[in-house]
């Protein structure tokens, strides 16, 4: 299995993911440069945190631009999985891969810390290996991650189980005060119609290992790993 | 006639005549235009003046500092690159080196507080790329006016604004902020400090000097355009903050951070192409300073044809592209014939070059308007012979006598008979309570290798592909050093290397940032001098020399002088990842050891500060014996697996440090201590004496560390035990008791800066200044 | 062809959060600024144009926000074109 | 008393550094956009303000610019008072 981290002009998680990934997974992992036209083959593709073009005008806006971009399309829509991280999320709602939005935190202020999120599906691509309701420790940092959706679209993902993180209290109880940023019904994480694309603020890469205070994100990458070994055998 | 070998100078049409009124407003005394006239054999032309004031300025001259810092150790075997050049490095083993450096952005972020201090984390970033080095940390130390003092709403503003500056830089850049410190005092109202440190990580081999050697090798100018910003901004950090500084406001820089990232990378990529032989931040005095630096290393001259340079702005002078300090800009010198490649590499990050001259043999400066000289000095001369002065100092007879002050001066108040009620007053005082407010908003996970980030004693970041990490910290206490320079200084530099051990490194070496006031008042003078002593002598006793550093001076308002702040950062390693440790307890039952002896000693601490609004008495003695015998004994002990936690006694005392230990980090757990020396009992709970360190370890290790300690001549004495999360803080004296939930002194410890962050109407003003968006 | 001054104007749709706009009327109010309401933070583009007519310009820019300055789901957003300053 | 609504326009100081203009200006570009120059971006306050003339609202507006709204060291602002709506 070969995945691939799209490196955009400011990305500045890259590089944790490339080797959380290679890490985590067995196979090959890759940098792909925002400027490509292909993606070489991967079998799954990282859209990774920083601040992409500085994040000016809006966080995400620009980079949805880059050429690479019309080539996740493609590979989303023929069903490959695509996970986008904190400014990976952003880019993917810019990109209308994902709806909604993220705006500035309810603080106004940055957030860096540890914070516990809860599982709220167990499925393949992305959470298969983890139990529904499991609560994570993972951090975020970031100054726009208040997710916002109209209403209809907030209960179409609650109805369709497409929410798979939400922000809780260290014993799993979704609340205001376990909210970081005020995100709409504590949503830290969505996937799209066909559960391919996933969107995350936390940063699951960050926390794969105990020496750095929690290794709660490794079961992310081995779902993914799960999955794209069960599409080989299927293939 | 021009002399053999110079060129022919016409005065530019449009430039001011140079007149005794332009030298004395570019900062030149008459000893210095009369040492410039001798140099030059002739009237300098208005630019050449402008590049005189700004070489010559105390910011890149340090006509001031250099006699003192001539006299501070900068050798060691493990130091490969000492003073003198972007930043320091030193070998830490495996074929890999740290290069580190801090540097200080006072001034403008008095100014504009957001984007002073973010392009102060730029400026020291660059530092250390230039030197092949990826930044893996950055630190900083902060000092501000009371957070709730008449100046309230003003040093909030300033406060969040330095804080989001840089937090916003540094984040968008990916470098994880992994610690740093904040002082409050009076003293800094209306000047605050703003240190920046930076490390950065590299292969010994791809250490890279900026030097521009090779004639005929093309300089080029790379990154940002060059606009009107700061000019003259050496000169002014080098001035005194008067109201006419608010007028040269439009002067302020402004940062652009995601250009900075594309630097960087771009940087690291050129250095590695072996297409360049040097490159050098335009920091200060920009295009003037750096590339007549990068040519007097090279021993070699320079000619620039200044309309090369990208402009942002139409009808830009050659004084304004020469001392325009716009950020996120580089000097790099090519090696011949190899433009094209740096241009592509440069390409591939959507970055610029042009070719602006060439290295020349005739080590002279010099600069051209469309072929016309507009300067031509000789290099060397600009760059080394700036005058230096060793002043008169003399202590300010009022401090001597504050000095004289000892506790038996003092009533303690009634409510200090309750100890607990001091012991919340001190975890309430925001110099001592938890900079979490701050904290969160820098990215200190970043990079995947920060293993402690802030809130322990020291900051570890690990270095990837060995078994070792890096340990950090920067540490001042100003107050200390204005009560005793001498005693201050060396305290700055034992505190630090004391967290360092804290955390299971050995203390490598010292990056320093000298903030003073006005060196030409005596008493400036001595503190100074007195201090830079200290910090030589500590450093010599402690064997960590000084690789480089920053100073600061003029750091004075109308109000009067800071508080002399010789900021520390250091630098140290850790073996083995094993070997780290943390200032929070870490199991129930656990014993808690003190290292050190406790004194009588009040002077200078927070504790008369907070509670009896008193600065006063001796700086804490220190015994650079005994504190080297307690490091060296604590570090042993660690690596030897005995110590579960170890927390060093600082500001407050040991209350505060077992109080700190108990509910730090995520959960507050309780302690049972109880201290039977015949001391008085806010002496004994929260003064300050130096050389001690609360450690705590597993019962069953108690008797080996006792003896282990007993064996290298270190006080130690078993004073309590860990306790269970949510437990009580018990600390017994013969005099009274400090007894309460740690629950509740973790909501002080806490909540001390939020509430006054964002609890008043104008703290909400203050944030909002600086949280509007404005990027 | 002329040069036409361009001023983009975004604001947060009406009923989509504005943690800004909320937190500059409470300062405004803690500021002692009575009678302030519906305070909105929103975003000033500024830019010059060069097209062949004032309608070319506003298609033009109005292109701009559809493709990068506006974000549909949060904001909306308004052209204006001010000025043909020089050929 | 009338309510008028104000809109408060704040731009980056000429000849400072405008990244955030950078930026979009080189994204406009990539999208094909030609013939843009001078991209600069801004904040857009709106709010409406009760107030007993025009003067005296522009007077309040230009207040809360130099006390909050704008940054006098790198911005410039410019406020507009739009029209009384209602009593
Ligand atoms: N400005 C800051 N930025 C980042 N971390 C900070 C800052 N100020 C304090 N900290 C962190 O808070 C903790 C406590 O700081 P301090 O009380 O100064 O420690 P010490 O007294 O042990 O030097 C440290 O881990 C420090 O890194
Ligand atoms: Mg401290």
């Amino acid at each position: 299995m070969k995945v691939g981290v799209i490196t955009f002009p400011g990305s500045n998680c890259d590089y944790d993911c490339y080797k959380a990934a290679q890490e985590v997974l067995e196979g090959e992992t890759i940098f792909l440069w925002h400027k490509e036209h292909d993606l070489r083959g991967v079998d799954a593709v990282f859209l990774p945190g920083g601040f992409s073009y500085g994040d000016y005008l809006r966080a995400g806006a620009i980079a949805q631009l880059s050429p690479i971009m019309n080539e996740v399309r493609q590979f989303a829509a023929a069903g490959g999985p695509v996970i986008g991280i904190c400014n990976g999320f952003q880019i993917l709602c810019e990109a209308g891969m994902l709806p909604g939005a993220l705006i500035r935190n309810r603080s106004l202020r940055f957030i860096s810390r540890p914070v516990h999120i809860r599982v709220e599906q167990s499925r393949p691509p992305f959470t298969s290996e983890y139990g529904a309701g499991r609560v994570l420790r993972v951090p975020i940092a970031h100054g726009e991650g208040c997710y916002i959706a109209d209403e209809p679209v907030l209960d179409a993902l609650e109805a369709e189980g497409r929410v798979l993180f939400r922000y809780c209290t260290p014993d799993g109880e979704v609340t205001e005060a376990a909210n970081p940023n005020g995100s709409a019904r504590n949503i830290a994480g969505i996937v799209n119609e066909a559960g391919n694309v996933l969107g995350m603020m936390p940063h699951p890469e960050r926390a794969v290992e105990p020496l750095l205070g929690s290794a709660d994100g490794a079961p992310l990458f081995e779902s993914l790993g799960a999955h794209l070994t069960s599409m080989m055998i299927y293939k | 006639m021009p002399a053999a070998g110079q060129l022919l100078v016409q005065p530019r049409p449009g430039d001011p005549e140079v007149t005794a009124t332009l030298v004395e407003d570019h900062g030149l005394s008459e000893v210095e235009y009369a040492k410039i006239l001798e140099i030059m054999g002739r009237v300098p032309t208005f630019t050449e003046l402008g590049i005189f004031s700004a070489m010559w300025s105390e910011h890149c001259g340090y006509k001031n500092s250099k006699p003192l810092l001539r006299t501070l150790p900068t050798r060691a075997p493990w130091v490969l690159q000492g003073p003198g050049e972007n930043a320091g490095v030193i070998d830490v083993g495996d074929g890999l080196a740290v290069a580190f450096k801090i540097e200080s952005h006072n001034h403008p972020s008095a100014v504009e507080p957001y984007q002073g201090a973010a392009t102060g984390v730029g400026g020291i970033l660059r530092d250390v790329f230039t030197m092949g080095a990826r930044p893996i940390a950055v630190l900083n130390s902060l000092r501000f006016g009371e957070l709730d003092g008449a100046d309230g709403a003003r040093v909030r503003y300033l406060f969040a604004g330095v804080v989001k500056g840089i937090g916003d830089y540094g984040n968008c850049v990916g470098i994880p902020t992994v610690g740093g410190e904040v002082y409050f005092d009076a003293a800094y109202e209306g000047n605050p400090l703003v240190n920046a440190m930076a490390i950065g990580l590299l292969k010994k081999e791809e250490l890279i000097t900026a030097a521009a050697s090779g004639v005929g090798n093309p300089i080029m100018a790379v990154g940002s355009k060059t606009g009107r910003d700061g000019i003259h901004g050496a000169t002014f950090a080098s001035a005194e903050l008067t109201a006419e500084s608010e007028a040269k406001r439009p002067m302020v820089q402004v940062g652009d951070p995601f250009t900075e990232k594309l630097l960087l990378e771009a940087s690291l990529e050129l250095i590695r192409s072996g297409h360049i032989v040097g490159i050098q931040d335009m920091g200060a005095a920009g295009l003037v300073s750096s590339s007549t630096e990068m040519a007097a290393r090279g021993g070699t001259g320079v000619d620039i044809e200044i309309t090369l340079v990208p402009v942002r702005e139409r009808g830009m002078t050659p004084y304004e592209i020469l001392l325009s300090e716009t950020q996120e800009r580089m000097l790099v010198v090519a090696k011949e014939g190899r433009e094209e490649d740096v241009r592509d590499i440069l390409g591939r990050w959507d970055l610029d070059a042009e070719t602006i001259g060439y290295v020349t043999d005739t080590g002279r400066y010099v600069v051209r308007e469309n072929g016309a000289v507009v300067a031509d000095i000789p290099g060397e001369p600009l760059v080394d012979e700036c005058p230096t002065y060793t002043r008169e100092g003399r202590e300010n007879p009022e401090i001597t006598k504050l000095r004289e002050w000892t506790p038996s001066a003092l009533a303690p108040r009634h409510e200090e008979r309750d100890p607990t009620w001091t012991l919340r007053r001190l975890l309430d005082s925001p110099s001592i309570a938890s900079k979490r407010w701050v904290y969160e908003q820098y990215d200190t996970t970043v990079r995947t290798n920060t293993v402690v980030g802030p809130g322990s004693d020291a900051a570890v970041v690990r270095l990837r592909g060995t078994r070792k990490a890096i340990a950090a910290s920067v540490d001042a206490n100003g107050r200390y050093v204005y009560l005793n320079p001498f005693a201050g200084g060396a305290i700055a530099v034992a505190e630090s290397a004391r967290n360092l051990v804290c955390s299971g490194a050995r203390p490598l070496a010292v990056t320093d940032n000298l903030n003073f006031g006005n060196p030409l008042k005596p008493e400036v003078y001595h503190q100074l001098s007195e201090a830079v002593r200290g910090i030589g002598e500590a450093c010599r006793r402690l064997e960590t020399p000084v690789t480089g550093g920053n100073v600061s001076l003029y750091n004075e308002n109308p109000r009067g002088a800071i508080y002399p702040t010789p900021t520390i950062g250091m630098v140290g390693l850790i073996d083995d990842l094993e070997h780290i440790t943390t200032a929070a307890f870490k199991e129930d039952g656990d014993a808690i050891v003190l290292l050190g002896a406790n004194s009588a000693e009040l002077g200078g601490s927070e504790y008369l500060k907070a509670i009896h609004g008193l600065v006063a008495g001796d700086a804490p003695a220190l015994d650079l014996d005994a504190e080297s015998a307690l490091q060296g004994a604590l570090l042993e002990a660690i690596r030897a697996g005995l110590v579960q936690s170890a927390h060093d006694c600082a500001e407050g005392g040991l209350a505060v440090a077992l109080a700190e230990s108990a509910i730090g980090a995520d959960e507050a757990r309780g302690v049972e201590a109880s201290l039977d020396d015949e001391l008085p009992l806010n002496a004994l709970l929260f003064g300050e004496a130096q050389s001690r360190v609360v450690v705590s370890c597993r019962p069953g290790d108690l008797t080996t560390l006792l003896e282990r300690m007993r064996a290298a001549g270190v006080p130690a004495a078993e004073i309590g035990r860990v306790g269970e999360r949510g437990g009580r803080v018990s600390i017994a004296t013969r005099e009274g008791t400090v007894d309460a939930p740690a629950a509740e002194l973790a909501a002080i410890y806490f909540g001390a800066i939020p509430r006054r962050m964002d609890g008043t109407p104008e703290a909400v003003d203050a944030m909002l200044r600086s949280e509007i968006d404005r990027r | 062809m002329s040069d036409f001054q361009v001023e983009v104007r975004v604001v947060p749709r009406e009923g989509i959060l504005d943690p800004q706009g909320k937190a500059v009327a409470g300062a405004l109010k803690s500021l002692g600024f009575a009678g302030v309401d519906h305070v909105h933070v929103g975003r000033l583009v500024t830019l010059s144009l060069s097209a062949a007519s004032p309608e070319e310009a506003q298609h033009a820019a109005v292109a701009m926000c559809r493709q990068l300055l506006a974000n549909p789901v949060t904001e909306d957003f308004d052209v204006r074109i001010l000025e043909a300053a020089g050929s």
